[in-house]
């Protein structure tokens, strides 16, 4: 941006709270706008949605095996008669919850690997190979052996779903960081040597604090892409544990669960397989979009045009 | 040099909006002048006035959208550039007018060798083969002094220090023995030592070939040093127009002269503080309805605030966009001068 | 600027510094030579006073610049600032020398954070070094913010938009939170358009009278180092080959490269450029990896000697207070 | 005739990894071999024994097996050939043996050699099997698909440990079924053409045959039911409205059989308490909940047998209220109340007992819930009555947590994993069990007190119930004894209906086998005894 | 370069054998049976033996360093045998698969050309849409082609194989019938007719796979497009009077396929790791399908060797793409 921009109106005095002026970038973000709200609206239907459709979602109601949509059950039954539609719900609850968290774990491990390895030389080499180490990891002895030591502890510590659910968000976590570690370490590489950072040195600041103001900040976009990303590995990787047993108990419903169990039925019943296929991608999607605007919004720079 | 020839490049009117998200910026308004054979116009003006947009304007090398240029004509040997379909345009540049880019560090593709990317233009434009080219490019580095050419055909910008990478830059504009140069801020980046090799080969090149050059710098003092004409330019406007010693001499705008005043030197008296301009340069938000240095403009009145002013003549090819007649040290009477986008203007002595 | 606020206390005192930096090659990363980036400098800076350091680009005025600050951990060589031995301690030590010593950067828009508001970047050495609450901190770069010049109002903006002066009055007020004695310019005004460089420059002077600060004044622009320094020192490859007072540099160099670099500086006048006479040098720099046997200058020296090839020149003091590192002027 | 019908296109979606059934006891492997290699005899669908290399099956009563039931007499067939042409002989036979029971070699077929103490070759077509004890049921040895001939001449330098790295035998046996092995991919493909030495000279009518391997039920059962890209499909368990709607579109018919597999749920008698250590789930600590027998009873009477046959496997499942369902001759119907449900006698059972529901809806007595953890290998239909159960357990005040466990883990024998069917650190566990042909004598063994899986025996046995009573073990000691066939029948029966009034297993569902075959595939005859391929030299092509 | 390239490889040799003991211990620890397929009929003194006969019995580092000295001593002198019709492995034990009791590495041979033409070809496909795509994408920002892309490949994250697979076996091959559901490993192109087929079957797998790949690939190739096409150099490349489709395929391309290029270098273990689910999925049982048969049978050498090649690869790669891009990017130098 040029200097010529510089005498335009002079804002208001107050100290206005910065995020403020990054919702109102976020806001013009059309795309990142409806991102938003669709996942709001996923997000108050998985958890208040129950509070509403009380049919409980692991109640089998014989008569209603493999209905079609009615009345009762507006988006069916499956073959056991239980409430597609409040399993949905319940569904949406956990892999919406067990996708963010353990994007959120995935991407604090990667980025602290990145920028460990990234910002001090001499643990770079070590932490790289480390990462190298974890891609060449088979992931499902991996994760039996992982779950085979830690289901019992955990459940005892906090109870079975709170325990499993931990475990989950763990283990999705602990194998999932590397690309992130990759490229968060390639940037840093490159931010490191920035100017504003010596800067920073120059004042006596410590590394740590160099890192969490100056570094962290400004690798916001690789993250931003890592975090839509993560979200979708997550929600698809619990399907994928929870029909190996390695995840929730057989009678849970998860989203993506849901479709793997229904993707022998397309032919007979293509709305099962629909349903949790458009809840996955459509939400990842939406994170996708409200990620893209969120690093515009955080984006002073962006944020000034 | 060549007084009274018929100009190469005749430049009439020529405008550059940039439509962004937020607004459009009239970044280059009503420029007009000429450039005539063999002579050396420099440019002046501050950061973002306009220098760049105007010349890349003039050879269609401002990527549209966002820009949009329009103008009563750029006349380049008949042809009008801006009236050029692509492919005339492309038969032009880099044949008939070089380019010299600002920055030589970023202006070269780091990953061909520099003999490939001069050898470029010669075999499109001049249909050489490749050893005719490659012999034509070696002449070409030992040309703009580069030692052991043959060598370092095949090495790759990267290798070469910033000036020799300017003078790659310079080479490439040269290859197909251009009518007109442009180079644009070409030493902005470089060292004293090495700027001084480069204006020194600028004028033995000259010399030699005889091309008409634009140069742009906002350094008045390279200016003083190689220019025969100058043209200063404020705010998208050309403000100013003058031989050089003219110029500094009988400085008619305000903002040469201020220009003029800032400019520390080593060799002169030394000043005990440095003059300034204060306040800020203009947003180019819209045409420009007043004129826009009058927010900076110790001399300014209410004129100046609501008109902009035209190019009036202050004295032989000499002519300045403004209100206030220096010479006669008081504002102009209403009567308005010759009108913008004058062809042609006479004069210009030179230096060389 | 003012002559009386010169004193003769050395505030900073530099002997034999040299910093250079390690290449290593081969299968077992074998250091295998060094990069001579500042190769044994030795100069004094007074309390008040402003020394220039010029020369050619990539010639280690930064690295010296830096390593002064200790932002480098130097290689050989001792730093002495405001009477404290700072060349070997740790860099953890360094923390509370800190605020005494400060650096404004060459590219005001490279050392800003993007992402800081200009609250935040001028805030955060206070943050670091000083215990103030919040309303104190804000007070306190809004005060900040008035002695540079800048416009409160400003305070929540981002670097991107400002001006290039704005953005290096931030990064001078970065510099000035702390109450610093010692400034390190490093090029503060190369990368700003003319009339800007004008109002940087003044700035500067205006506060080295105020609050009584020492600059070492980073520039390859003469003309504005002979408007600012009150001495100059000349670099070239790593060493310091003329140090005079500021009259005595630009009217009577020494130095066959002082002498050149001078006379390479377009005049912004064409009666007076017509008439200078320039010496043009040949050939590029050599490498700080590699420098040539004899004076660093030999190989583009215009009136080279035998000896300069074989013989490193020591530095010399020709005149009180000027010092020259070359063969036509050794004396014994 | 041979050769005329042109290609066969076998599916089995778990991929056959070797041919050798000596290596690899798996059902996948067997039943491919069995293209190539043959036994003595086989049994046929209905479970009868046929001769196939044999000229006849021997008996007590035609003197083929001795009075002392220590020895039985095979003769071959004469004229039979190897595909390479070579003779078969009573030294191939006896080399089987000799190779199965070598020392080192891990062959997995070696208890159908048990007591064998010698192979007698009398003359190039006549071998006398010696036993150690007296063997009621003397067709172990060389019968069924589990234990066909091999080649001596090709196996002769791959006894003991060098069985594995005989890769090429393995591969490719000689043998004198209707195929010979011209490919093997493992875990693949297998590519095989007619033998030109098989005994009849009409048969196989197929020229060629590929059985593949790879992927899921559900694409098997597509690509013959829909697509008709293969001619048989082996093993379809998938929901039975998918496999009727696959049936519906014309392409190929499902056939099913039944044999001796049943589903059935396990019940825990010890404690699997974590905090027990090693103490976990050994017989020093009854189950604090099901040693009361009146709460396993409520939980057998809670299900809907017809109901989970309904859901889970249509018409290759049937109600049954038995551990050993077949043949006809040892099914009991002593326990037949179970077939239907019945929640409030359940409940009322319950609490007649003295387990009052709790506030939330789950029984308590003595301060210890009514609530169970129910463990299963992974599998749809698993989860689905998983699932299904654990609703009905709720209705009665049951309270049931559920989780399934990847079959790899849960089917291994490793010592270290807690999640083995064997250790059975859960409360109840569902899998389906079966026995080997017709004679139930060592199934039965299976509920012995020695039996039970326990630390001093890496947690081996198949006593997974830990079910303990000297009636029981006296019951099987009988039958080891007993060579009569009724008084045999008796005993199962007895000891059957033991296990079945105890609850200490609850069967849930009689299953058979389901196979896919095109309509253009004739002669295919399920077997369930064994293997499904067994008379694939009579299978032909359906001309239109 | 060479320098830089031969300290890598030998600072690889500890990594990798770090990695091959993490591997070992953790299929050690494991759960699962190499017997756990074995029907419940077999009692288990029989499996005790079966087990011991595969060596189960020795202590575990004996185990690994008899795998380390078959698979770095054994193996390579059995493919030289192979080879020159030399004898030097005669009689040696060879790394053998507990499921299949064969040669790992004759398997892995075996399984070689399906995962090369399958996943292969899709990875070769996918790159070769994926970068015209990025560039098109790229040169029009937020055209309506530009907005589909993001969108298509959105989707083509999001969407797992084992759905997408099912779901175009369901219309291309139930309903449709063009292309078979079954890949045929035993075919052989020997003329037009069969090479159609061989076209036909690989159609849905490749695609699935291809649509993956491309999605991440053609989003690196537009990112890296735009951060090169407002260069100075490419400003420099008009000004020359060159073509559009010079500048942008030539000028542009070059630079932007750089970090793209070592992108797509570290994708390239990943063909030989398989696609997993894409194989079983249409059955196409190469590596991917092998390795995860082999995982559920708990054939440890199997699942050792095949993970520890694919380690091999990742670090072997990762120092290709380094040293490629010290290649095509003349400034940056090793040493
Ligand atoms: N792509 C663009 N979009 C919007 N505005 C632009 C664009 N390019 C240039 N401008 C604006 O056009 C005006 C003139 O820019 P130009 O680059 O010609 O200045 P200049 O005189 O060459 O300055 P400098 O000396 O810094 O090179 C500036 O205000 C700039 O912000
Ligand atoms: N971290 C480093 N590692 C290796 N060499 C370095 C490092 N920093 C600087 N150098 C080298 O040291 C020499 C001096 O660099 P320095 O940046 O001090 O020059 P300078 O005089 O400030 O130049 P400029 O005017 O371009 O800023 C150069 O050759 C440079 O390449
Ligand atoms: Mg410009
Ligand atoms: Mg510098
Ligand atoms: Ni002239």
């Amino acid at each position: 941006m040029s200097d010529a921009t510089v005498t335009t109106t002079v804002k208001p005095k107050a100290p206005r709270n910065q995020w403020w002026d990054v919702w109102d970038q976020f806001k013009t973000h059309k795309g990142a706008m409806a991102g938003l709200i669709f996942f709001v609206f996923i997000v108050l239907a998985v958890y208040l949605g129950p509070f509403l459709w009380k049919i409980d979602p692991t109640y089998i109601d014989f008569r209603a095996r493999n209905q079609g949509p009615s009345l009762a059950h507006p988006f069916g039954a499956d073959q056991l008669g239980r409430d597609i539609l409040a399993r949905m719900l319940a569904g949406g609850q956990v892999s919406i919850s067990v996708g963010l968290t353990a994007m959120i774990l995935s991407l604090v491990l990667g980025t602290f690997v990145g920028v460990l390895a990234g910002y001090w030389k001499r643990l770079d080499g070590m932490l790289m190979r480390l990462t190298d180490l974890f891609l060449a990891l088979p992931l499902l002895p991996l994760l039996m052996v992982i779950i085979m030591l830690f289901r019992d502890p955990l459940r005892k510590m906090f109870g079975l779903e709170a325990g499993i659910f931990i475990l989950i968000v763990f283990v999705i976590g602990i194998t999932s960081w590397m690309q992130t570690a990759r490229i968060v370490r390639g940037d840093v590489l490159a931010l490191k040597e920035r100017e504003y950072v010596l800067a920073a040195r120059s004042i006596g600041t410590p590394s740590r604090r160099v890192v969490l103001r100056h570094i962290l900040p400004n690798i916001m976009s690789p993250i931003m892409v890592s975090a839509t990303l993560g979200i979708a590995n997550a929600i698809i990787t619990e399907s994928a544990l929870s029909f190996l047993g390695l995840g929730f108990p057989p009678d849970y419903p998860t989203w993506g669960r849901l479709l793997f169990d229904a993707k022998d039925m397309i032919q007979q019943y293509p709305e099962r397989v629909i349903w949790p296929g458009l809840a996955i991608s459509l939400t990842v999607l939406a994170v996708n979009y409200i990620g893209d605007g969120l690093r515009d919004a955080l984006d002073p720079r962006i944020r000034g045009r | 040099m060549a007084d009274g020839a018929a100009p190469v490049l005749n430049v009439r009117d020529l405008k550059t909006v940039f439509k962004t998200r937020s607004g459009s910026v009239h970044a280059v308004n009503s420029v007009s002048f000429s450039l005539k054979p063999g002579e050396l116009l420099g440019v002046v003006g501050e950061s973002g006035s306009g220098k760049s947009v105007t010349m890349m304007s003039l050879i269609g090398l401002i990527p549209s959208p966002p820009a949009q240029v329009s103008g009563a004509g750029v006349d380049f040997g008949g042809t009008d550039l801006l009236k050029a379909s692509d492919d005339e345009l492309r038969k032009i540049r880099g044949a008939r007018i070089g380019f010299v880019f600002q920055d030589p560090m970023t202006s070269l593709n780091p990953v061909f060798t520099v003999g490939y990317q001069i050898m470029e233009p010669l075999r499109k434009h001049m249909k050489m083969s490749r050893a005719q080219a490659r012999g034509r490019a070696k002449e070409l580095l030992e040309l703009v002094g580069i030692p052991d050419a043959e060598r370092r055909l095949s090495d790759f910008p990267h290798q070469f220090s910033g000036g020799m990478r300017q003078r790659v830059m310079i080479a490439i504009a040269l290859a197909c023995d251009p009518e007109v140069l442009i180079a644009d801020e070409p030493t902005t980046a470089l060292d004293v030592t090495i700027q001084a090799q480069i204006l020194e080969l600028m004028h033995e090149l000259r010399a030699k070939l005889g091309m008409a050059v634009i140069w742009i710098t906002h350094d008045l003092g390279v200016i003083a040093g190689i220019a025969d004409r100058v043209l200063v330019m404020y705010g998208g406007q050309i403000v100013e127009h003058a031989p050089v010693r003219e110029l500094f001499k009988h400085p008619r705008h305000p903002y040469t002269r201020a220009l003029l005043k800032t400019v520390p030197s080593v060799r002169g008296e030394r000043a005990e503080r440095l003059e300034v301009i204060e306040g800020q340069p203009p947003i180019l938000r819209a045409e420009p309805s007043s004129c826009s240095f009058a927010a900076r403009c110790p001399f300014a009145f209410a004129r100046c605030l609501s008109e902009n002013p035209a190019r009036f003549d202050v004295g032989p090819g000499h002519d300045a966009a403004c209100f206030y007649d220096f010479e006669a040290g008081a504002p102009r009477a209403t009567v308005s001068a010759a009108a913008v986008g004058r062809p042609e203007f006479e004069g210009g002595a030179h230096a060389g | 600027m003012l002559d009386d606020t010169k004193s003769n206390k050395v505030l900073v005192e530099v002997r034999d510094l040299k910093m250079h930096f390690p290449i290593h090659a081969g299968v077992l990363r074998k250091r295998v030579g060094e990069v001579k980036a500042v190769d044994g400098i030795s100069f004094d800076i007074y309390e008040g006073e402003t020394l220039g350091l010029v020369g050619e680009s990539g010639c280690g005025k930064s690295t010296a610049g830096r390593a002064i600050l200790r932002l480098y951990d130097i290689t050989e060589g001792t730093i002495r600032i405001d009477g404290v031995e700072i060349g070997h301690t740790p860099q953890p030590d360094l923390r509370k020398m800190r605020p005494t010593m400060q650096m404004v950067f060459q590219d005001p828009q490279a050392s800003l954070n993007p992402r800081m508001s200009v609250a935040a970047i001028i805030g955060e050495p206070l943050d670091e070094h000083a215990r103030l609450s919040k309303a104190e901190k804000r007070e306190k770069v809004l005060s900040l913010m008035d002695a540079v010049g800048l416009n409160r109002d400003f305070a929540n903006r981002y670097p991107h938009e400002f001006s290039g002066g704005q953005r290096q009055r931030i990064g001078i007020a970065r510099a000035l939170a702390l109450n610093p004695k010692f400034i390190v310019c490093d090029e503060p005004i190369a990368a700003l358009d003319v009339s800007i460089q004008a109002q940087v420059v003044n700035l500067l002077e205006d506060l080295q009278e105020e609050f009584g600060l020492t600059y070492l004044f980073i520039s390859h622009d003469l003309s504005m180092v002979r408007h600012i320094a009150d001495r100059v020192a000349v670099m070239y490859l790593g060493r310091v080959v003329e140090l005079a007072s500021r009259e005595t540099l630009f009217a009577d160099p020494k130095h066959p490269y002082t002498q050149a670099l001078l006379s390479a500086v377009p005049e912004p006048d064409p009666w007076l450029e017509e008439k200078v006479e320039r010496i043009l040098l040949q050939g590029d720099v050599p490498s700080p990896s590699n420098p040539p046997k004899g004076c660093n200058f030999c190989t583009r020296c215009p009136q080279v000697m035998d000896i300069c090839r074989e013989i490193d020149p020591l530095g010399q003091e020709i005149a009180p207070g000027h010092q020259v590192t070359c063969h036509l002027y050794q004396t014994t | 005739e041979r050769g005329s019908d042109g290609h066969v296109n076998i599916i089995y979606w778990q991929a056959p990894s070797t041919m050798n059934p000596y290596l690899s006891g798996g059902t996948k492997e067997l039943e491919v071999g069995s293209l190539v290699l043959e036994p003595l005899a086989r049994y046929d669908a209905e479970g009868n024994m046929v001769p196939f290399l044999a000229e006849s099956v021997p008996t007590v009563e035609n003197g083929g097996v001795s009075e002392d039931l220590m020895n039985v007499t095979w003769k071959l067939k004469e004229g039979l050939l190897w595909s390479d042409g070579k003779p078969l002989t009573s030294e191939d036979v006896r080399f089987t043996w000799e190779y199965c029971t070598s020392e080192g070699g891990g062959c997995s077929q070696s208890e159908k050699y048990n007591d064998v103490t010698d192979v007698e070759i009398v003359d190039d077509l006549t071998v006398i099997v010696h036993f150690g004890v007296p063997k009621p049921f003397p067709y172990g040895p060389f019968v069924g698909n589990q234990a066909p001939i091999i080649q001596k001449a090709q196996f002769a330098d791959c006894t003991g440990e060098a069985m594995a790295s005989c890769t090429d035998q393995n591969f490719a046996p000689i043998g004198t079924g209707p195929f010979v092995v011209d490919e093997f991919k493992t875990n693949d493909v297998v590519s095989m053409s007619a033998n030109p030495n098989y005994r009849d000279p009409a048969k196989p009518a197929f020229a060629t045959a590929t059985v593949k391997g790879g992927g899921d039920a559900a694409a098997a059962g597509r690509s013959v039911l829909e697509t008709g890209e293969f001619d048989y499909a082996w093993n379809l368990q998938l929901a039975p409205d998918v496999l009727a709607d696959m049936e519906s579109k014309g392409k190929g018919k499902l056939v099913s059989a039944f044999g001796t597999l049943v589903e059935r749920i396990m019940v825990n008698y010890t404690d699997p308490d974590p905090a027990l250590g090693d103490k976990r789930a050994t017989a020093a600590h009854p189950h604090p909940i099901l040693s009361d027998k009146s709460v396993r009873q409520a939980l057998s009477m809670a299900i809907d047998r017809e109901l989970l046959v309904e859901i889970g496997y249509g018409a290759a499942g049937k109600v049954t209220c038995n551990v050993l369902p077949a043949p006809a001759i040892y099914a009991s119907t002593a326990n037949d109340a179970c077939m239907v449900q019945d929640i409030e006698g359940a409940k009322a059972l319950l609490e007649a007992d003295g387990w009052v529901m709790g506030s939330d809806g789950i029984r308590e007595k003595d301060g210890k819930k009514l609530s169970l953890l129910f463990q299963t290998s992974t599998n749809a239909v698993r989860q689905d009555f998983q699932a299904i159960i654990k609703q009905w357990w709720n209705e009665i005040g049951v309270e049931v947590e559920l989780r399934n466990i990847d079959s790899s883990v849960f089917f291994g024998g490793d010592a270290g994993s807690p999640d083995t069917f064997q250790k059975f650190f859960a409360d109840v566990e569902m899998y389906a069990n079966n026995f080997d042909g017709t004679d139930p004598e060592a199934y039965m063994a299976n509920w012995e007190c020695k039996q039970a899986p326990r630390p001093e025996t890496q947690w081996q046995g198949n006593n997974m119930p830990r079910y303990c009573t000297e009636e029981y073990d006296a019951l099987v000691a009988e039958m080891a004894k007993t060579g009569d066939l009724e008084k045999r029948a008796e005993l199962a029966k007895t000891m059957n209906d033991m296990l079945m009034q105890d609850y200490a297993i609850i069967p849930l569902v009689y299953r058979g086998r389901v196979s896919a075959a095109s309509n253009t595939l004739g002669g295919v005859e399920i077997n369930a005894w064994d293997s499904e391929l067994w008379n694939a030299a009579d299978w032909y092509r359906i001309k239109e | 370069m060479l320098h830089y390239t031969i300290r890598r490889l030998l600072l690889a040799i500890p990594t990798l054998l770090f990695i091959s003991l993490v591997i070992f211990l953790l299929l050690d620890l494991a759960p699962g049976d190499p017997m756990a397929s074995i029907p419940l009929t077999v009692p288990p003194e029989v499996k005790e033996r079966m087990r011991e006969a595969l060596g189960l019995g020795e202590p575990v580092h004996i185990r690994f360093l008899n795998w380390l000295y078959q698979f770095f001593i054994v193996e390579p002198q059995v493919a030289f045998d192979h080879l020159f019709g030399t004898d030097f492995s005669e009689g040696k034990q060879r790394i053998i698969s507990f499921q299949s009791r064969s040669p790992v590495m004759s398997v892995v041979a075996e399984r070689m050309p399906q995962t090369l033409w399958v996943v292969g070809l899709s990875y070769v496909f996918a790159t070769l849409i994926a970068v015209p795509i990025g560039i098109i994408s790229a040169y029009r920002q937020y055209s309506w082609f530009d907005q589909l892309g993001t969108f298509v490949s959105m989707i083509g994250f999001s969407i797992p194989t084992f759905f997408s697979g099912v779901l175009l076996i369901v219309i291309f091959s139930v309903t449709l019938g063009w292309f078979p559901s079954i890949y045929d490993t035993t075919h052989e192109v020997t003329d037009w007719s069969s090479f159609v087929f061989q076209m036909k079957q690989m159609a849905m797998p490749v695609f699935v796979l291809t649509l993956y790949n491309a999605a991440q690939v053609s989003r690196f190739m537009r990112a890296s497009m735009l951060d090169n096409l407002n260069q100075d150099y490419v400003r420099t490349a008009r000004a020359k009077g060159m073509s559009e489709k010079v500048v942008v395929l030539l000028h542009v391309l070059r630079n932007s396929m750089i970090p793209v290029v070592t992108v797509i270098a570290l994708g390239v273990p990943s063909i030989f790791g398989g696609a997993i689910i894409t194989e079983q999925v249409f059955q196409v049982n190469g590596l991917g399908q092998m390795l995860i048969t082999a995982i559920y049978a708990s054939d440890a050498p199997m699942v050792q060797t095949l993970t520890f090649i694919f380690a091999v690869l990742i670090v072997l790669f990762n120092l290709i793409a380094d040293i490629l891009y010290g290649i095509l990017d003349p400034r940056i130098r090793y040493d």
